[in-house]
């Protein structure tokens, strides 16, 4: 109970995936455009799995925004990337998406100020001290009790849960993990073989983005003898004997 | 503002009549005054549906007697035509669960029900009543509507408990989800 | 009798919102006609208490702004209304976009907004009616959500034009719907 607490208020809670990657943006003072899309991509990562490990509802559509911020990345961070007619629209997508609704966050925010603050009031309603009765065809048990039965069947489902076709659970640290162990034991891998298996692009996207990260911060040799040539990836021994 | 802005608003407001009494005292004018705004008012509605009627004591806005015929045949219309389904399903909800908030009518059937319970109540088929606890307003079923049903005991409407059930458990899930 | 005259004893003698549709049929006019008599009203009230609050679809009559301190006073400590971060998010939208559909406004936001949405409808500040394309329902705003922002048209609200022309423009491939 009391950690619950505590953590409801370090963390604010976002009711949706726009919301959260528009708060990331801002609180950097930053533009909307691929470049702080993908510097805030990390800190997106990291509340995402945050919401994963504590089984928040609804973290499946916060995943799905994730494996487009994971493409703006990897193009940032390896521009020679290739991305498909798609990928490029999906990304553009998103940035328009966040700029629109950037645009709702700050009308509705006035709109909530003004709400109420100067009624326009409608005149109050008096009933009638004598009314005349005067019941029809719908004043029967038997009507009244088809009445209520569709009531009833009308009445909101318990919210399902979430059903969205989101299969990609794996995390970017256990992504990087998961690498390292391989790389150890291989010290030289191809990108290629390493992902044969994976059926998922995402699943691709995630490990490239962890390869990148690695290389980034100097645990990795990655090389691409060419353009559109495998990417070779070796452990830096140089660097980091401590792997050892 | 105008006094007879003012007091133009209070009657459309509150649409009954008001004591000159209390609007003097109200909005802190003389007699005098009251009267002035009064002719005022009655000059500038003269051209429209509304008119101002007074007594010696009180005033009040009505529509103007050349509507009468309109109006009157529409209210005819009005108690001619059915209470329709939105109007039964509100009906069957207050007869299974009165008494009954219009919160909780509302959170039954989605939608705003205010103007559905004015039209039940002009039909004298419902009253409502204040709830004790608030300021909230309680909905029952009429004494006549309900010896035109023939129901003496609730428990001998159709499925009322099965019903009671079924309305129970969607408040309770409702209550629990404070998502907004 | 004007027609102007007409719509207004019956705005008056209902004191609730009623549907331009109903209007036209009742008093077997043209859309034209309706528009021009709903002018020429509000031309007329406007040196009064009373204004017309207008939708695409409903107009009705209200107390004007000047007399909301007044009429508040009234009412006593009555709680202000907060409609919540994720409510004004969806009225945003339905102000600014309607007609629209729950799946553009569930685009807009990233993220289901059925809850939010039946809590609207409850509080009688949006409306759903069939699309007539298809089976979709779309959602618009009622003239009660004017008269709670303080204004008789959307078009008062600071900044209207712009605000709902950017919303318009951004250029989104609506095709795309996996993102919920």
């Amino acid at each position: 109970m009391q950690l619950a607490s505590n953590f409801s208020i370090k963390t604010k809670v976002f009711e949706g995936p726009l919301e959260l990657l528009l708060d990331l943006v801002e609180k950097r003072k930053l533009l909307i455009n691929d470049i702080s899309l993908a510097e805030v991509t990390d800190e997106y990562m990291r509340q995402v799995s945050i919401m994963q490990e504590l089984s928040l509802p609804n973290t499946a559509q916060f995943i799905t925004l994730a494996a487009t911020l994971l493409l703006v990345k990897s193009k940032s961070l390896l521009p020679v990337l290739e991305l498909t007619e798609e990928e490029e629209a999906s990304i553009e997508d998103l940035e328009e998406r966040l700029r629109q609704y950037k645009l709702v966050k700050e009308t509705a925010e006035n709109l909530q100020v003004n709400f109420g603050s100067s009624v326009l009031y409608s005149p109050l309603f008096n009933p009638p001290a004598t009314p005349i009765f005067v019941p029809d065809n719908f004043c029967t048990p038997d009507a009244l009790h088809k009445a209520i039965l569709d009531t009833i069947n009308a009445l909101p489902k318990k919210i399902e849960p979430n059903k969205a076709s989101v299969k990609i659970t794996i995390t970017l640290e256990e992504m990087m993990d998961r690498l390292q162990a391989r790389i150890r034991q291989n010290l030289k891998a191809r990108f290629s073989e390493m992902h044969a298996d994976e059926p998922e692009r995402k699943v691709v996207i995630v490990g490239f983005l962890a390869i990148l990260e690695l290389f980034k911060q100097g645990n990795l040799i990655v090389t691409q003898p060419s353009r559109f040539s495998d990417i070779e990836i070796e452990l830096d021994k140089g660097q980091t004997p401590s792997y050892y | 503002m105008p006094i007879d802005v003012l007091i133009e608003g209070l009657l459309f407001y509150k649409s009954a009549p008001q004591k000159k009494r209390t609007i003097i005292k109200l909005f802190e004018i003389t007699e005098a005054e009251l009267s002035e705004a009064v002719s005022l008012l009655k000059e500038r509605l003269s051209k429209g549906a509304i008119r101002l009627v007074e007594t010696a004591d009180e005033i009040q806005l009505v529509t103007a007697p050349e509507l009468a015929p309109v109006i009157e045949a529409m209210r005819k219309n009005e108690l001619r035509a059915d209470i329709g389904k939105a109007g039964a399903e509100t009906l069957a909800i207050i007869l299974y669960r009165e008494p009954v908030s219009r919160a909780e009518i509302d959170r039954i059937r989605g939608v705003n029900s205010s103007f559905i319970l004015r039209n039940l109540q002009v039909r004298g088929l419902v009253e409502s009543r204040s709830s004790g606890k608030g300021s909230g307003y309680e909905y029952v079923i009429t004494s006549e509507l309900l010896t035109h049903l023939g129901v003496t005991h609730k428990h001998e409407l159709p499925d009322f408990a099965r019903i009671a059930d079924a309305l129970d458990n969607f408040k309770i899930s409702t209550t629990e989800e404070k998502t907004i």
